[in-house]
């Protein structure tokens, strides 16, 4: 007990002493992961890749020689803890230039944060669509593609598996869903183009943690569906696929949304798995250049931060460096306007991030041609593309199906304004108006 | 108004007026601590008189008043004297039967007591009181059905009613009171014979209480607990005449149970004990470090020892080492604050002992941790005040100065003469006595043999008619050998021998809770007292302790022949209950010499053992015989070293 | 004792026939008796007679399958505890059933729940009435305490305490709500002589100075005998006797199942 | 009626499933009065301890008593380390105490093995079985079937281990009565060892089973709350009441999910198993097994 | 040691029931209010009020609650994590459906939703007990949980049924800042832990503690169990109530329904094993010993790979972190399986005695 108590007391005078070797003059990114618990597959992927372009970046003489710094905080998953996280790093290292949780629940709890702090969060496909809209949604950044764009996208390439979108028409389509915020968070979406394209949408949510779907499948049998979409996330993913095999639903007619769609998803679920597509915001492999440098100059100098070196180019993983790859360019874009070789203050950072734009071309500089799509943001635009590709699970490996491809855009782009002007009028937030934003 | 203050119900009316809101009496009752302001207690006080008065009692009655001390009790004082009566506590512990002398010596016809202990009492002896007719008792608990006795309450009730019938009655009557005027009327327990009524004046106990609280500098900012008999002359003086002259607060505790939590709620700033008392505490403090942590253990010996080095010194106010100091303020810091706290004596200014020798051991503890422990020498014909020791001057082997306003001389024999204002007025109706212990220049004979030292400090070695002398003549004072015996924690009692005897042997009775204590340490397995007293190592235990008095009073000149030759452990404690000990637990040496006769044979007999049987009397009357086979030790004695008196 | 003269009064308390059984084991058996004001009744019988459940009966711990209990000129099938407590009857338990959790003073105020009449909203700011029936109630309290003598424990947690004080604490507990029917299930069981010599006087001293009407179970004879007005004797859950002392001492019956057999 | 019936049987045989795992809750408090939460955890350590070995390219035939040595000295140290110093303290400590106890069980399977979400293949395909298809139209799963069959292995082992054996009948009066065990000489800490150390097996039983069918993750964990309202159904003490309650809950939540949940928007598998026992206790306090109780004063 | 009883007597009942009786407690309780009030907000940085005293006050307050439960009437719950959200939610509607709802009203609102919906689920305690009550207050959880996500009314229809709290206004002023913040969590807190305390004392407090101590014995003298439990239920979980409002609107912003999930509920009870179950204090305790020991835990990790460099991999820390946490609290349990706050007491214990053992 004395010890205890002692260890503690220590622990808090640390506060004081934690200081780092992190110089100041680099650009400092917090890193809020999650190493344990349920999610821990996904959480070490995709920081462990974003961290290993971090590190490349820095090998190869930083962002016109601006390195980068971060520091890491295990926030479990946590809502609670992430807070305490985004808050113990914000100021830690002359200040945080951009946070990514990676999950919604703590994306929710620094909404008002990082918008009282000025730091822009980004939140690579997921959390709330309407944060879209830049006016109202000053510093978030939903970057790539939302839930909605992703929804409008997969009814697009349902479409075109059964000939046109006017041949859904009378269709039968599953939403198959986790029961929280993520997976509900499509079906106005679904809704409007179910009425727009006249096919049937059935939903059918999951209790979390969704490892018992037989009453769900032993449904979708009844109702005999022609596709079946499934909205999942961790156990219950293998899950489905798994219970999809028991009452014998064809996995090619299951389309999962991206978090559904990793290794870590059709692994457990083993034969079952096979044929089961699923979409996705960036393309697994290692053969694209940018994770060939990460897998000589970084794991090959044994710096590479995945515990298993074979996880490389795996979907989190592959994930992970895209956030990396976006992160850095916007602030190579910031710098541009603001001063090459110079450390970004957040809101320059913002500013970079608002103004991204990424051709394919210049994608291809990075080495990572048609790992992700074209991005070009803008102050109304925090999503800047809203493209999606579709791969499939092959027992060993995912397939890629079709390029980047977007659904209907400017339905999408519709809801999201009226939804970010419903949460403005809620919040008494006055939009900016982007007319006078340079 | 009456300016005069020279009676105790005339203080009252004082104070009611000087001070009507200030806190005069506090009793722990019903869980907290009830209090009664000045103007309150004057308000109770003329109630209770005009009560009395209703049922007739009148001017030069007596009041007989039995109880644990209650704030009714002390009032009903007042009362007695407000209506020119006398109050005659008495010892609430005493059975029905030694009442019943004491009621008919005063002829007491109304008694006012606490409960219905004492009214059983008072009922069974009645019929062999032809006075006693008026019994009040202040707790109704249990007389419910009790006829011709009545309550507190009751009384009150009817002296409203007599006050509102007789307007100015009760002016009147306290206007009427005199300076010398008899207030109270102690009994003293007399180590010899029947008790006596020692008659004391409003003049003599004011003077007594006024010059206390001057020597002291007492105020009515201080309190008191007060929880000694009633009956005993030092209550009465603390509890009831500096009370009055002063003004403080007195506090009631709760029951004889809780007394010392009681102490340490009230956190009394003036304190009166008997030795025994701190003695039994200082037992209890050493008992209870015997359970701390090696840690908490070694503090507190560190600590004791820089205050055994340094404590009195620095309460005496005298120089100390900067070194010594600083370890004292620590000590005071984690040891003697602490300490004194949970005795509840933190707030001690002055702390008084009386009533017997205290052990130097003892005395010096209590002074080192920081309580202005002192010494204070009277008797009941003194009003309890005759020397005091002064702050400063504190010494411990003696009992201090002569008080203000006392006179006081070394007659023949070396016995201690006084003469003052706080001299009794006589023995109740025994005008021999009266004029036996006061000599013709009105000196009163105190009985104690003493000596005053080149400071004018008095030092009191024995009762002047037990000084004896040994067969080779020199000098045997049985009392100062006791008390040596006494101070060591496992001894309880002793009777030492050897007036006209070619050497000195004594009884001892051990401390059941010390010894007791010491014994389970060592896992010595015992049945009860008489049991543990006969065991080789108790025995040895004891012998070592004689041996240690014996080298001291090697030293000490003419006593050096006074040394323990053989000693024995007596197979019961003496009891008061048995009239081996007065109530105030003074050996009645004549009446143990004669009941143990038997064994005072065997220790001069040079018998090893010698077998006796003796009949206890238990508190509620029902007897058992207890008989042992007591081993005789021989204690080793020493050569005379020292100077040799003249 | 100088007067001790009880006032037995009317009957207030009435069982007519009452059987009692759990599932198929058979606890009372068409049991009648009745209890009067003030007196002192005790109920006797060898272990297992079934007189715990008697009491349980009385304040409505047990519902018996049969008979009728008539309190205070009330007629019911059965007690509820509430209603039991409501209408001034308070017990103590075989086994100590303090609340261990709780000191001494915490335990007694418990008694006087009934007497509370201030909300917890009011309790929760602690001031007005609440404060005041605390401290009203506080004081009832303080006055068992001085009765029964546990002043020096007030504030201990009973679970500290011996034995022989946690019954003397439970008595307590039950005098706090001032009843008008005291229900002692063995108060006396565990002691020592000095401690029953202390609980027997307590008993009597309520019985006398509240004129409490008391039904006692208990296992010492001597005490039943020396303190109880009439005595109901059960054996196997059946009624075998009843009557004062010294008629019970001389039932054939009585003796036989009882007094025969246990001394 | 076939899509009733279809329901219902798989709602029977995932309840075995979750009586499984409710077995081993009931082992450990019948023995020793702890409410195991942990349980959850050991299942999840069991699976990936398991799914660790077999990396190594070992045999799951010899992976097999690896694991279950490892999951037999884990309860034993457990019991040791964890319970033996809480001996008499009250239940909710307990209860704490392993909740506590899963936290380090969850850290260190994740520490040891890694957090990576693993397939396990028993050769057991979760397929329909073919002729009950073609013939009524029903899919019921081979795993499902293989795996009832499995938990009925089980449970009569205990069952025949409870009544047939010496320890048995020691672990009965263990139950029954501590003190009085103890009182007749039964070695109280070495029945709590062999019950944690049967309740490490049956933690792996039921993580094979779970892990082979939703992969080993660590959601495994979670499969602790299905086994709860079983619990309370069925009775902790009760190892038929395990049975049975699991078989209740299964069947009656798929059949819920299936045609209640659409009237209320669905996902009530999380809430309804609980509100069903809930609903059951009210009208029966004492479970499915229980004796009635009698509250003596 | 420090302690100084002696000369404190107690003169009337008010005194005697004091909360503090002794007087070097007053003192010692003022200095911390003192600190609480005046000195941390003068130092504390945004970062330790936002991050760990707004959520540990709040969570104190939430595991006041439970204890009142559990710790005073001995009804286990595994829901509080539910009532919470019944207060947040409840919270958000009144400020949304209401006009010129003032923020404090519509806390107190959602504390009494939260009360209402208590006693709903305490029903089942009359007929049950021990852990099956515990396992059907996880009905509790589940229940309102999924709820609360369902039925869109509760979230304004939100597309995700997430809940954005809006902005906190008192008499115009605005609590923007964490130390604003901070300071309105705590005099609430405050208030209402004083309160808690309150009940503790008196005859609602005492009626809880007897029927869990010998419900039977209850009965006997005359409480109602019912009452008495279902108040528990209702009070407790109005604290509940309060506390999810404060944590929606005083520290996460924007929240889920998933946001108070059975994890949350789990801490709580945490909170109260380790702090002391049936003490106010005890809930503070135990809720700074789970709210801080993972960020002290993870601090202390941070620190050593700094100091000495160790390179090991960031997930190895997570796990051990997260054993090191499971080992504390058996550790703990097993050391002092009263709490905290029992440690306390038995140290105060010993400071009063000294330099006595006992």
């Amino acid at each position: 007990m004395k010890m205890m108590m002692k260890s503690a007391l220590l622990g808090l005078t640390m506060l004081g002493v934690a200081s780092t070797a992190v110089a100041q003059d680099t650009q400092f990114i917090p890193i809020l992961s999650y190493r344990v618990g349920p999610y821990a597959a996904g959480g070490s992927g995709y920081f462990g890749g974003a961290i290993d372009y971090f590190n490349l970046v820095n090998a190869t003489g930083g962002i016109n020689g601006v390195k980068l710094s971060w520091e890491e905080c295990e926030t479990e998953y946590n809502a609670s803890r992430g807070v305490e996280c985004y808050e113990r790093l914000k100021k830690k290292h002359g200040g945080a230039s951009t946070v990514e949780p990676l999950s919604t629940g703590i994306a929710y709890g620094l909404l008002d944060r990082v918008a009282q702090d000025k730091i822009p969060m980004t939140t690579f496909g997921y959390g709330s669509a309407n944060a879209a809209d830049g006016k109202v949604f000053k510093w978030v950044f939903p970057v790539g593609t939302t839930y909605w764009s992703q929804a409008a996208a997969m009814v697009e390439y349902l479409g075109q598996k059964v000939g046109g979108l006017d041949k859904l028409k009378g269709k039968k389509i599953v939403h198959l869903y986790h029961d929280s915020a993520f997976g509900k968070e499509p079906i106005p979406v679904f809704e409007a183009l179910a009425a727009k394209h006249g096919f049937e949408l059935i939903k059918i949510p999951v209790a979390h943690p969704g490892n018992t779907q037989q009453s769900q499948w032993l449904q979708i049998r009844q109702a005999q569906p022609d596709y079946v979409i499934l909205w999942g996330w961790g156990v219950m993913n293998p899950t489905a696929l798994k219970s999809a095999a028991k009452v014998g639903f064809p996995r090619e007619k299951m389309l999962g949304v991206w978090w559904a769609g990793s290794e870590e998803d059709v692994i457990p679920a083993g034969d079952a798995a096979k044929g089961y597509v699923s979409a996705a915001f960036s393309a697994p492999g290692t053969n694209f250049p940018v994770m060939q440098d990460i897998h000589k100059k970084i794991y090959g100098a044994g710096k590479g931060n995945l515990e298993d070196p074979t996880r490389q180019g795996s979907i989190y993983h592959t994930r992970g460096v895209v956030y990396g790859m976006v992160i850095v360019e916007a602030i190579r874009k910031a710098q541009d306007k603001f001063g090459k070789g110079k450390v970004m203050t957040p809101d320059q950072v913002r500013w970079g991030l608002e103004h991204l734009d990424l051709s394919e071309a210049r994608i291809k500089e990075l080495g990572a041609a048609a790992m992700f799509p074209p991005i070009k943001t803008s102050c109304a635009d925090h999503e800047g593309s809203g493209m999606v590709r579709f791969q499939q699970w092959d027992g060993k490996g995912f397939k890629p199906l079709t390029p980047f491809m977007a659904g209907d855009k400017a339905l999408v782009r519709k809801m999201v304004d009226e939804s970010a002007a419903k949460y403005a009028a809620e919040k008494k937030i006055t939009p900016r108006d982007c007319s006078k934003e340079g | 108004m009456d300016e005069r203050q020279d009676t105790f119900p005339r203080l009252l009316l004082q104070h009611a007026r000087v001070r009507p809101e200030h806190p005069a009496t506090r009793e722990k009752d019903l869980g907290i601590w009830q209090t009664w302001s000045w103007s309150q207690v004057a308000d109770q006080v003329r109630a209770l008189a005009c009560g009395l008065a209703a049922d007739g009692f009148r001017r030069g009655m007596h009041l007989a008043i039995i109880g644990d001390n209650r704030p009714r009790l002390y009032w009903s004082m007042l009362a007695a004297q407000a209506l020119g009566g006398i109050a005659v506590p008495m010892y609430q512990d005493a059975p029905a039967a030694d009442f019943v002398y004491v009621l008919n010596d005063a002829e007491i016809a109304y008694a006012n007591v606490e409960d219905q202990e004492q009214v059983d009492k008072m009922l069974e002896a009645q019929p062999q009181v032809a006075t006693l007719r008026h019994i009040y008792f202040d707790d109704p608990r249990g007389l419910r059905n009790y006829e011709h006795v009545s309550s507190f309450d009751d009384l009150q009730a009817r002296g409203r009613e007599f006050d509102l019938a007789h307007p100015g009655w009760y002016d009147a009557e306290i206007a009427k009171g005199e300076t010398d005027d008899v207030s109270v009327m102690l009994y003293t327990s007399g180590t010899t014979g029947k008790p006596k009524g020692v008659c004391l004046t409003h003049g003599a106990f004011i003077a007594a209480g006024r010059g206390g609280c001057d020597f002291d500098r007492l105020t009515e900012r201080d309190s008191i607990l007060s929880y000694l008999p009633m009956a005993w002359v030092g209550d009465h003086l603390f509890s009831f005449g500096q009370w009055l002259v002063a003004g403080f607060t007195i506090n009631c505790p709760e029951s004889g149970d809780t007394v010392m939590t009681d102490l340490r709620e009230i956190g009394p700033t003036y304190y009166f004990a008997p030795p025994r008392v701190f003695e039994n505490l200082l037992t209890t403090v050493m008992i209870r470090m015997e359970d701390a942590g090696s840690i908490k253990r070694g503090l507190f010996r560190h600590f004791m020892a820089v205050a055994r080095r340094c404590g009195a010194e620095i309460l005496a106010g005298k120089p100390v080492a900067a070194g010594d100091r600083l370890q004292y303020w620590l000590g005071n810091l984690l040891v003697y604050g602490p300490l004194r706290n949970v005795l509840g004596m933190s707030r001690i200014r002055i702390a008084y002992t009386a009533g017997a020798a205290i052990g130097p051991d003892l005395f010096r503890f209590y002074r080192s941790i920081g309580i202005n422990l002192k010494q204070l020498y009277g008797q009941t014909e003194t009003c309890a005040y005759v020397c005091l020791q002064p702050d400063g001057e504190v010494k411990l082997d003696s009992v201090g100065k002569p008080a203000p306003e006392v006179d006081l001389k070394i007659g023949a024999g070396g016995e201690v003469l006084v003469r003052g204002p706080m001299l009794l007025r006589e023995y109740y109706k025994r005008p021999d006595d009266t004029a036996e212990s006061i000599d013709a220049d009105g000196y009163f004979r105190t009985g104690d043999a003493g000596l005053l030292d080149d400071g004018g400090h008095l030092k009191i070695i024995d009762r002047a008619k037990d000084v004896g002398k040994l067969a080779n003549g020199a000098m045997f004072a049985p009392n100062y050998i006791e008390n040596k015996l006494k101070f060591f924690p496992h001894i309880k009692e002793a009777v030492a021998f050897g007036h006209d005897r070619d050497r000195v042997c004594a009884f001892i009775n051990i401390d059941m809770g010390s010894v007791g204590n010491w014994a389970e340490r060592r896992g010595l397995a015992y049945s009860g007292y008489t049991d543990l007293a006969q065991k080789a190592e108790v025995r040895a235990l004891i012998r070592e302790c004689v041996e240690q008095i014996n080298a001291e009073l090697a030293g000490e000149g003419e006593l050096a022949d006074s040394q323990v030759h053989r000693f024995l452990i007596l197979h019961k404690e003496l009891d008061p209950d048995d009239d081996e000990l007065t109530r105030t637990r003074k050996v009645r040496r004549g009446f143990v010499a004669e009941k143990y006769g038997v064994l005072i044979d065997a220790l001069y007999g040079g018998k090893q053992v010698e077998h006796i049987e003796t009949l206890v009397r238990f508190e509620d009357g029902r007897t058992n015989m207890v008989a042992a086979d007591l081993v005789i030790e021989d204690a080793q004695t020493f050569a005379a070293t020292g100077r040799r008196a003249a | 004792m100088t007067t001790h003269e009880r006032r037995s009064g009317e009957v207030i308390l009435r069982l007519d026939n009452i059987s009692l059984a759990f599932g198929g084991v058979k606890a009372l058996t068409d049991i009648s008796f009745d209890v009067r004001e003030h007196e002192i009744r005790a109920i006797i019988g060898p272990n297992g007679a079934g007189k715990s459940s008697m009491l349980n009966v009385i304040n409505g711990v047990y519902h018996p399958q049969h008979g009728t209990i008539a309190y205070r000129g009330e007629v019911r099938r059965s007690m509820n505890p509430h209603a039991a407590a409501a209408s001034g009857i308070a017990r103590t338990f075989q086994n100590i059933a303090l609340f261990r959790g709780m000191s001494v003073l915490d335990n007694i105020m418990t008694g006087r729940n009934l007497k509370i009449k201030s909300n917890f909203v009011e309790q929760a700011i602690w001031i007005g009435r609440a404060r005041r029936e605390e401290l009203e109630n506080r004081r009832k309290v303080e006055e068992v305490i001085d009765f029964l003598e546990i002043q020096h424990i007030r504030k201990t947690p009973v679970g500290r305490l011996p034995y022989g004080l946690q019954k003397r604490v439970e008595l307590a507990r039950a005098l706090a709500a001032e009843p008008s029917m005291l229900l002692l299930d063995e108060p006396m069981a565990g002691m020592n002589v000095e401690e029953k010599q202390d609980m027997c006087r307590f008993v009597l001293d309520v019985n006398e100075q509240y004129g409490t009407t008391m039904v006692l179970i208990e296992h010492d004879m001597g005490v039943v005998m020396d303190i109880s007005d009439r005595v109901v004797v059960l054996d196997y859950g059946r009624k075998i006797g009843d009557g004062t002392p010294d008629e019970v001492r001389g039932n054939q019956k009585v003796i036989d199942a009882y007094l025969g057999v246990a001394h | 009626m076939t899509f009733f019936f279809e329901v219902l049987i798989g709602g029977l045989l995932s309840g075995v499933m979750y009586s499984l795992v409710a077995l081993g809750f009931v082992l450990i408090y019948k023995a020793s009065g702890v409410f195991n939460f942990a349980q959850g955890a050991m299942v999840y350590f069991a699976a990936i301890t398991f799914v660790g070995v077999t990396e190594f390219d070992i045999s799951p035939w010899i992976a097999f008593p690896i694991s279950l040595i490892v999951m037999v000295v884990l309860g034993l140290v457990v019991e040791k380390v964890v319970l033996r110093p809480l001996v008499n303290q009250p239940q909710i400590t307990l209860f704490m105490v392993t909740i506590g106890l899963a936290f380090f069980i969850e850290g260190l399977a994740q520490l040891m093995w890694g957090a990576n979400v693993r397939g396990l293949e028993l050769g057991l395909q979760d397929v329909p079985l073919e002729w009950v298809s073609e013939r009524w139209g029903m899919s019921i799963s081979k795993f499902d079937l293989a795996a009832a069959g499995v938990a009925a292995i089980l449970v009569t082992s205990l069952a025949l281990l409870f009544n047939r054996t010496r320890i048995g009948r020691a672990l009965r009066a263990v139950a029954d009565d501590h003190q009085a065990a103890l009182a007749v000489g039964i070695p109280l800490q070495q029945i709590w060892g062999i019950v944690w150390g049967v309740a490490g097996f049956v933690a792996l039983v039921a993580g094979l089973l779970w892990g082979s069918r939703n992969g080993v993750q660590f959601a495994l964990t979670f499969v602790a709350l299905k086994a709860l309202p079983v619990l309370i159904l069925g009775g902790f003490e009760s190892i038929p009441g395990a049975i049975v309650g699991g078989l209740i809950i299964g069947a009656t939540e798929k059949l819920a999910e299936v045609y209640i949940g659409p009237m209320v928007g669905g996902g009530i598998e999380g809430w309804f198993p609980y509100m069903l026992a809930l609903v059951f206790l009210l009208v029966r306090p004492e479970g499915l097994f229980g004796e009635k109780i009698i509250r003596r004063v | 040691m420090f302690y100084r009883e002696a000369g404190q007597f107690k003169t009337n009942y008010i005194d005697d029931s004091a909360i503090f009786p002794i007087r070097q407690d007053r003192i010692g309780f003022a200095i911390i209010l003192l600190l609480a009030f005046v000195a941390v907000p003068l130092f504390a940085t945004p970062y330790i009020f936002s991050a760990i005293l707004i959520p540990f006050l709040i969570l104190a307050l939430a595991a006041i609650g439970l204890n009142i439960l559990t710790g005073y009437c001995g009804q286990l719950s595994l829901g509080t994590a539910a009532f919470m959200a019944v207060g947040a939610f409840a919270s958000y509607n009144f400020m949304l459906r209401v006009p010129g709802m003032p923020i404090l009203l519509a806390f107190l609102c959602g504390g009494v939703m939260a009360a209402g919906v208590g006693i709903v689920f305490g029903l089942p305690s009359l007929r049950i007990r021990g852990f099956y009550l515990a396992v059907a207050t996880l009905a509790a959880q589940f229940f309102i949980v999924w709820c609360l996500a369902k039925v869109g009314w509760f979230s304004n229809y939100s597309s995700s049924g997430v809940i954005t709290a809006q902005q906190v206004e008192i008499l115009g002023y605005q609590f923007r800042t964490p130390a604003s913040k901070y300071l309105l969590v705590l005099g609430i807190v405050s208030i209402m832990a004083l309160g808690a305390k309150n009940l503790a004392r008196s005859n609602v407090g005492r009626s809880w503690m007897a029927v869990r101590d010998m419900d039977i014995a209850a009965e006997v003298i005359g409480i109602r169990l019912m009452p008495a439990k279902l108040l528990a239920f209702a009070i407790s979980s109005f604290y509940a109530g309060v506390a999810g409002a404060l944590y929606a609107y005083m520290y996460l912003g924007t929240v889920e329904p998933e946001a108070y999930n059975l994890d949350l509920s789990f801490r709580i009870l945490f909170m109260i094993i380790i702090g002391g179950v049936g003490t106010v204090l005890g809930s503070f305790l135990g809720s700074a010993f789970i709210a801080l020991l993972p960020i002290a835990l993870s601090l202390l990790v941070g620190f050593l790979e700094n100091s000495i460099h160790l390179s090991v991999s960031k997930s190895m820390t997570s796990n051990l972190e997260l054993m090191t946490f499971g080992g504390l609290i058996i550790f703990f349990l097993i050391v002092e399986p009263h709490g905290l706050a029992r440690l306390w007491q038995i140290g105060k214990e010993k400071l009063r005695l000294w330099p006595f053992p006992h």
